[in-house]
């Protein structure tokens, strides 16, 4: 057996996971608080990174600056996003604004065709040196930067619903937004909060793959890719997407090393992982840290 | 009291339980849509090819949503694998007839029987699996459905998918859209039918119950398990019809069709026309299938042929749908078939609108 | 039916509801010309029988229908002087108005202290803590219970739905049915405690109560209401003492009927 | 008048290339238009976009039976191609496609390979098969000409999808009697993403050249994946799998990458052609446009169509059935003006596969400045054998 | 009237959720024919006695018999096939249905027609099965006088209305043991004394032996045979209702001392 091969799968998929992580949470964010599953969270990661690439590219701005500037204008697109299309779901049932998100993916998914084309476009070259060596396994800076924002992001949401005002209302709006406005909590203001970064960070999530495999419509399949992410760690469960991102990004490739060395199927990386999916679901029905909805009458 | 009086709709006594219990509201309803049925059979001797087959995919598409309503609309579990169902069903029937020679009249059911089972096999979590985690992990089937068609060559025709023969009876072909039209209406009526007794009866009540209220469903009776993972059955068994004639109807079958996309169309064709109502996934299924061919129609218009522009107009063509869909459910979040209710309950009680 | 104009205290109203009309779903007409008027500093009952419209009008005046698809149509509603009807509810919140809805509805997912923290979700004073600890004495059942709140019994989540309410020391509290599903003794002791919280902090109540017993015993003024209509009111005593009040809402005139022996359907009188 | 079908793709999976090939057909047909049209005349033709959907496809078929009547199509796709070769067949249709499957090669349904028979089913260039083919036949001297000891390992890798596996039985028994050692095949996503995991086993498996099915958009993060892990393979693309854009995005990694081509490209001459140059000008932006590869096909595709129709034109059947018979006339053709820039072809009423000649190119980023250095021209054997496969 | 066989048996039963003991060591048994109250204060465990006779939850420790047959490990649906309905305390109506199809869902385990007999529905007699109990059901709608609301949609009801709609389809289950869980909560006397009514009509009339959880305590003492007092999950008192009343303990832990206040909210307890 090729342990070194193996090695550097492992440490491959964990640098790839941690980047699902980051794109799980922002998912989790919205559903945390709106209990909405946002399937143009892909398109989110699109506009991001087309954002940015156009900054840099169009304007030459320098990243430092560029970058944040994006970032700026995510949470502008955020709000808007939510006060144009999501305030009038307000109340509707969930499953409509679900369909809703579906077709804002479908119509920001054509806007950026009609801006940026079909064709994968590549960042300009944003760190000196691309790729650094770990165990054996090179590994290109962006994934570092992700690997510490994720970190980053992970803690401050974590204590964010855990005790702050903001997060609890959060939570109370997700939970049942008649009581939460019973409270006077403007559901509305707790949305576009919960829209706006999520936005930012899927944004972030976009640019680090942009630079690494370029930007292309195809980007926006991440928002999919990530779903076994979300509910392996379980929906609501921030601490947990990022350690579902982990796993997964790890079983691809360990799936990867079993299929080329022993078993040849063919594409048990891309197959691998909703196998696994169901397993644990029926094991864990709510995840690995998913909190389980309550049972009582 | 108040309300009591203003639920029910005005001006409809009842004398036997009977006559309480059909399908529509008043005779009035039933004839109207007999008559309606009645003309649908008419259609192929005035419509042109385009107009049949726009019904006939309406007619495929339809079946297969109504099964996507069964699960979601009616039992409250969200499936985001119909596609593959859909795709098993058009694969199954086309494997019958060309590897087995069954005759196409009995592939398309039993194909139907065949996507069942797999529905089964795939629902089994459903007895233990809920809500969204419940969704995700259809959606985890719909790619190890899709991987099995790339993969099982002796099943789909592998790369190059597989072709299909015309249905024919007494070796009358259908294979014209005006003959393969009636095939479908058939179905239609059949299908729906069915399913409209079916849900006024024991089983179609469970399934509500146990998505209103499953804890309650089961002191009720109600075997949770087992009415969870037979409504993905019957989906699968719709969609696999369905399938079935859309192969039939094709030609040809091939894996790509069959994607998360799809699937994502169903629901919007359900979510759009109304969860839980029969006539509203119609409806919804309307929608969609006419929105491209509106846009398509609405950017020839001032398409010229000059690239570029055919080109933004193609990726505009794509945004108006995205837009399309969001604004009606702004405007009508509920459903096609809400909205007609409401129009219908302010019309019972016109003049007096309350 | 008269309005209320034959109020007995001089006392300037805090809350006035000017006829009002309430619509579900754009058809459903559920409150018809509702008036009534909560006078400051009091305890203001409204009685009525299932489906009367009572919860519909609590939830009229702190702008909760929205979520419901239901609608004032007509009529104003006027607190502190000025019309809130179909405002957002976090205004009306804001301005003072907290309502504890009818079936606890308490959040279910958090513990009992963060419900509690939520409570005073629209204050940023410092005392937040020392209320919670407040609710505690009151409640002291609730401080035991760790766990999530959708795991308490029906009346420990009453508890917390009411303790909840204190936290935001509203002006005006809207009381939908606080004592069902409590014990003898805890319907007392919440009563109790409303009367303080109306005395000590001056918190004005609005009180839907079915045990009418209890509701006219701290109350100073009540209303009664069916179908979607005021049909009687009047001062604790004035409505004491009525006859038709007695017969249905406090259980027997003179000596009280046992529930034993009503084998015979008694012809009810209604007012419409 | 006589009209003429357009299926393309903007917006769907396979918009990246047909971005550039449906302009192609569009500003072709104008410039026949402008041009005198059929010997004078017009073509009337309507561009849909179908997103690669079939049953979109066949809608659109079906409209266009009952509106604008086109005696032949040019098609897009796996997904319309295939959905409608019944559809043309009995309505006697010619439709002429960009998806090279080895089966629609195969008019007659002779071979034992091909399912069916697709008698109204013509495209330029070298089917995908026979792409393939040509690159493991310059492998295997470019092995040689490197002096490479023992077997060359040769792995074919792509999505497990239709379109790349089209090719991988037929191109990997080639390449076994050509004295290769076939190594397992590895699977990659079409939608662009990190695939280092893929690299790695490439790299493990020590594969000295790999054949890449899918197109441009995944190859690109492939090629990028691999640099960095140091993969060393030769890679091998196909028709669809590589392009200018490809080698833009992927910049230095994508040095060396040897695709097929199937028509000069624009800087190596295409652009000096006066025909060529014209029909550009159609829409063109700018004096000095730049067309890209697929561009330059589907002008060749639809050239080789117009003048088929002229020839039917004169023959005086002007019709679906005419069309045919002209296209299955022409010799080592090559659509007038447009010489040096479309591979000459030859199609009978057996043999559908327009032409075996693959020119192999090797692509150099060269700081932004790309250059397409041509290898070789290697001519496929036409193996009967090979007919529909 | 009561008779002298047990229908109800609970032994010994243990029920605790991680720390919280729910309930501790709880015997009684309840009588065919009975009509057999419960109360206690607030979180005493009386609904949880309930979820583990009608199966929602599984007590630890113990056993219940019904009819003699061991039922504590069945799952909640195949204890109604048994004869075992209940009413819940917070409000389980399936909302979006109408209150008809709510109550004929009550009869789910009673009719024979499935999937495809139903969809079938003429060709296979499932129509006239239907009819047959939508007969029946009728009647249970007559008697609990919800005529008037039968085809609105349960969630659009007032709270009073739906826990009278819950009763009917406890009633529709055509059990021998129904359990009530506060029928009466949210209820003007009057309407309280309609229940009461209601209530002893099935008891008497329709022959059900009927748990009772009920905080009235003039509903309590009127309409109960034998009263089982819980607190913090402990059986404190059993027996009869004037026994009961006069008991200090339950008058400490949950009526509170006599004094007019106690008089008023509950209606003269003499
Ligand atoms: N969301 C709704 N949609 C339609 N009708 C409704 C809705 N909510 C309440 N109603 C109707 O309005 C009327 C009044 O309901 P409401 O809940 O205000 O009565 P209530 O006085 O609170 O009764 P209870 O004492 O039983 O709570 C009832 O007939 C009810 O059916
Ligand atoms: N599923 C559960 N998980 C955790 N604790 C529970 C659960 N069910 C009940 N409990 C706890 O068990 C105790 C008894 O609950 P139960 O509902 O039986 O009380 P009750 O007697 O019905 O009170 P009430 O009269 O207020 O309804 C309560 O303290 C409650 O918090
Ligand atoms: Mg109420
Ligand atoms: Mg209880």
């Amino acid at each position: 057996m090729n342990t070194e091969l193996l090695m550097q799968l492992v440490v491959n998929g964990l640098i790839v996971g941690t980047l699902y992580g980051v794109v799980a949470m922002c998912f989790v964010l919205i559903y945390k608080s709106t209990r909405v599953v946002n399937f143009a969270q892909g398109e989110f990661l699109l506009i991001g990174a087309w954002t940015c690439w156009w900054l840099l590219m169009k304007f030459e701005l320098p990243f430092w600056f560029g970058f944040p500037l994006t970032l700026a204008f995510m949470v502008v697109f955020g709000i808007a996003l939510q006060v144009i299309v999501l305030r009038p779901m307000i109340g509707e049932p969930i499953i409509s604004v679900i369909m809703v998100t579906i077709g804002l993916s479908i119509f920001f998914q054509a806007l950026m065709g009609l801006l940026f084309g079909h064709e994968t476009k590549s960042f300009p070259q944003v760190f000196e040196t691309t790729s650094v060596n770990i165990l054996g396994m090179q590994v290109q800076s962006a994934y570092i930067l992700s690997m510490v924002i994720s970190v980053l992001v992970m803690v401050a949401f974590y204590y964010f619903f855990k005790y702050s005002r903001t997060g609890l209302a959060m939570r109370a709006t997700a939970f049942d937004q008649q009581v939460a406005q019973s409270l006077g909590i403007s559901v509305k203001h707790v949305f576009a909060a919960a829209w706006a970064i999520s936005a930012v960070v899927s944004a972030l999530a976009g640019i680090v793959i942009g630079m690494v495999n370029g930007v292309s419509s195809a980007l926006s399949f991440f928002g999919i890719k990530v779903f076994p992410v979300v509910i392996l760690g379980g929906l609501d469960s921030i601490v947990g997407s990022v350690i579902g991102g982990l796993i997964i990004g790890v079983l691809e490739n360990v799936a990867e090393f079993a299929d080329s060395q022993w078993l040849h199927i063919g594409n048990l990386y891309v197959i691998a992982p909703f196998y696994a999916l169901i397993i644990i679901l029926m094991i864990k029905p709510y995840g690995l840290f998913g909190t389980k909805d309550i049972e009582r009458i | 009291m108040s309300l009591g009086s203003s639920m029910r709709p005005c001006g409809d006594y009842r004398t036997t339980y009977a006559s309480d219990m059909t399908i529509f509201a008043t005779p009035v309803t039933r004839y109207i849509t007999l008559a309606f049925i009645a003309l649908l059979f008419l259609v192929p001797f005035v419509g042109s090819p385009y107009v049949l087959n726009l019904m006939i995919q309406i007619g495929y598409y339809g079946i297969a949503a109504l099964g996507l309503n069964l699960v979601v609309g009616f039992t409250g579990q969200i499936s985001l694998g119909h596609s593959a169902f859909f795709g098993f069903g058009a694969f199954a029937s086309a494997w019958l007839s060309n590897s087995f020679g069954v005759p196409v009249f009995f592939a398309i059911p039993l194909a139907g029987v065949l996507t069942m089972l797999v529905g089964l096999l795939v629902g089994i979590p459903a007895g233990r699996i809920k809500g969204l985690y419940l969704a995700i992990a259809t959606l985890a089937s719909q790619f190890i459905l899709e991987d099995f068609f790339a993969r099982a060559g002796w099943f789909t025709g592998g790369s190059a998918g597989a072709m299909t023969e015309y249905l024919t009876i007494f070796g009358f072909s259908f294979d014209t859209d005006q003959s393969y039209y009636y095939v479908v209406l058939i179905y239609v009526v059949l299908i729906f039918t069915f399913t409209s007794n079916l849900i006024r009866s024991r089983d179609g009540r469970a399934l509500v119950a146990v998505r209103d209220h499953y804890l309650s469903a089961e002191i009720m009776g109600i075997n949770l398990t087992w009415y969870r993972v037979m409504s993905f059955g019957l989906s699968a068994l719709y969609a696999g019809i369905g399938g079935a004639l859309f192969g039939h109807y094709l030609g040809f079958v091939s894996a790509e069709g069959f994607t998360i996309i799809l699937s994502i169309q169903f629901l919007a064709m359900i979510i759009i026309g109304g969860l839980g109502s029969i006539y509203g996934t119609i409806l919804g299924t309307i929608f969609m299938v006419l929105l491209p061919e509106l846009m398509e129609w609405s950017v020839n218009l001032f398409s010229g042929s000059y690239p570029d522009l055919v080109q933004s107009l193609a990726y505009i063509k794509e945004m108006a749908i995205g837009l399309a869909i969001i604004l009606f459910l702004i405007f009508e979040p509920e459903g096609l078939a809400h909205r007609w209710q409401r129009i219908k309950a302010y019309w019972k009680l016109y003049p007096f609108s309350y | 039916m008269s309005h209320t104009a034959t109020q007995s205290e001089a006392a300037e109203p805090l809350l006035t509801l000017n006829n009002i009309e309430v619509v579900y779903d754009e058809v459903i007409l559920v409150l018809r010309g509702v008036s009534l008027e909560v006078p400051k500093g009091e305890i203001v009952t409204l009685l009525g029988p299932n489906g009367a419209g009572k919860s519909t009008t609590l939830k009229a005046i702190s702008g909760l229908l929205g979520t419901e698809d239901g609608k004032v149509t007509r009529g104003s509603v006027q607190f502190m002087g000025e019309d809130i009807a179909n405002s957002a509810p976090e205004q009306i919140v804001r301005q003072g108005i907290f309502q504890v809805m009818e079936g606890r509805r308490i959040i279910g997912d958090m513990t009992v202290h963060e419900n509690l923290r939520l409570g005073a979700y629209t204050r940023k004073d410092k005392e937040i803590n020392s209320d919670i600890e407040m609710v505690y004495n009151y409640f002291p059942r609730l401080k035991e219970r760790t766990g999530l709140a959708g795991y308490l019994s029906g009346g420990e989540q009453q508890m917390l739905a009411i303790g909840r309410a204190m936290m935001a020391r509203p002006k005006l509290m809207l009381l939908d049915e606080p004592s069902m599903g409590l014990s003898p003794l805890l319907v007392k002791e919440v009563f109790n405690i409303i009367q303080t919280i109306n005395r000590e902090q001056g918190i004005t109540m609005l009180l839907v109560e079915q045990n009418a017993n209890i509701a006219l015993k701290h109350a100073t003024y009540g209303y009664v209401m069916e179908s979607g209509k005021i049909v009687m009111d009047g001062t604790r005593d004035e409505l004491m003492n009525n006859e038709d009040i007695k017969q249905f809402y406090l259980g027997g005139g003179e000596e009280r009927r046992s529930f034993k022996n009503l084998k015979s359907y008694k012809r009810r009188k209604r007012w419409l | 008048t006589v009209s003429v079908g357009h299926l393309t793709d903007f917006t769907g999976p396979t918009g990246g290339v047909g971005a550039h090939y449906g302009p192609g057909v569009i500003d072709a047909l104008n410039y026949a238009n402008a041009n005198g049209g059929v010997n004078g005349k017009k073509i009337e033709f309507e561009t849909v976009d179908y997103s690669y959907k079939a049953d979109r496809a066949v809608a659109t078929y079906k409209k266009w039976k009952s509106g604008l009547k086109p005696i032949v199509i040019q098609g897009w796709g796996t997904a319309d191609t295939e959905a409608l070769v019944r559809f043309i067949a009995r309505d006697k249709v010619t439709y002429i496609s960009a998806s090279y499957s080895g089966h629609l090669t195969d008019p007659e349904g002779k071979s034992p390979r091909s399912k069916n028979k697709a008698p109204y089913n013509f495209f330029y260039g070298p089917s995908y098969s026979d792409g393939c083919r040509g690159l493991v036949q310059w492998a295997a001297e470019d092995w040689k000409a490197k002096g490479g000891e023992g077997k060359p390992k040769f792995t074919h890798m792509g999505d497990n999808h239709p379109y790349p596996n089209a090719p991988k039985d037929a191109c990997g028994a080639y390449a076994e009697e050509l004295g290769f050692e076939i190594m397992q095949p590895i699977v990659y996503s079409m939608k662009p993403a990190d695939t280092k995991a893929q690299c790695l086993t490439l790299k493990d498996s020590g594969s000295n050249y790999a054949f890449l099915g899918n197109t441009s958009g995944s190859n690109i993060s492939l090629i990028k994946s691999c640099d960095t892990v140091g993969v060393e393979t030769q890679f091998l693309a196909n028709i669809w799998g590589w392009d200018e854009n490809g080698i833009n995005a992927a910049q230095a990694a994508g040095d060396g990458v040897a695709w097929v081509v199937g028509g000069t490209p624009w800087k190596a001459g295409a652009s000096d052609n006066k025909v060529m140059k014209a029909i550009s000008d159609m829409s063109a932006k700018s004096a000095d446009e730049y067309r890209g590869l697929h561009y330059v096909r589907g002008v060749c595709s639809t050239m080789f169509m117009v003048d088929a129709m002229k020839m039917a034109d004169k023959a005086g059947e002007l019709n679906g059935p005419g069309i045919k018979k002209a296209m299955e006339s022409m010799q080592s053709y090559v659509p007038e003006g447009l010489e040096g820039v479309c591979l000459p072809s030859t199609w009978t009423s057996e043999d559908h596969r327009g032409t075996t000649l693959v020119s192999v190119y090797k692509s150099e980023f060269n700081g932004g400045d790309f250059k397409m250095n041509k290898q070789t021209t290697v001519e496929v054997p036409r193996r009967p054998e090979w007919l529909g496969w | 009237m009561p008779s002298a066989q047990t229908l109800l048996q609970v032994d010994d039963i243990s029920l605790s959720f991680g720390g919280v003991k729910a309930l501790q060591g709880v015997s009684f048994d309840v009588k065919a024919g009975e009509l057999f109250s419960i109360i206690g204060p607030n979180g005493a465990g009386k609904t949880s006695m309930l979820n583990c006779v009608s199966g929602r939850y599984h007590p630890q420790v113990g056993s219940i018999r019904f009819r003699e047959k061991e039922i504590t490990r069945l799952k909640p649906n195949q204890r109604c096939n048994l004869g075992i309905g209940r009413t819940f305390q917070n409000l389980a109506l399936f909302n979006h249905m109408s209150v008809l199809d709510n109550i004929m869902v009550g009869r789910h385990h009673l009719l024979k027609n499935n999937f495809l007999t139903g969809g079938l529905y003429w060709l296979t007699g499932a129509r006239k099965e239907e009819l047959e109990h939508r007969r029946q059901v009728e009647e249970i709608i007559d008697f609990l006088e919800i005529a008037h609301i039968r085809k609105a949609q349960a969630g659009t009801l007032s709270y009073g209305l739906r826990k009278r709609v819950e009763l009917a389809r406890a009633v529709a289950l055509k059990p021998d043991l129904i359990l009530l869980d506060e029928p009466m909560a949210g209820m003007n006397h009057e309407e309280k004394e309609d229940m009461a009514r209601y209530i002893i009509d099935l008891n008497e009339e329709w022959g059900m032996t009927v748990v009772m959880i009920e905080h009235d305590m003039g509903v309590v003492m009127d309409l109960s045979h034998r009263v089982m007092v819980l607190d913090f999950g402990k059986k404190i008192a059993a027996g009869l209702p004037d026994e009961i009343m006069a008991n200090a303990t339950v008058k400490k832990a949950y009526l509170g001392e006599e004094d007019d206040d106690l008089v008023d909210s509950e209606g003269e307890v003499a």
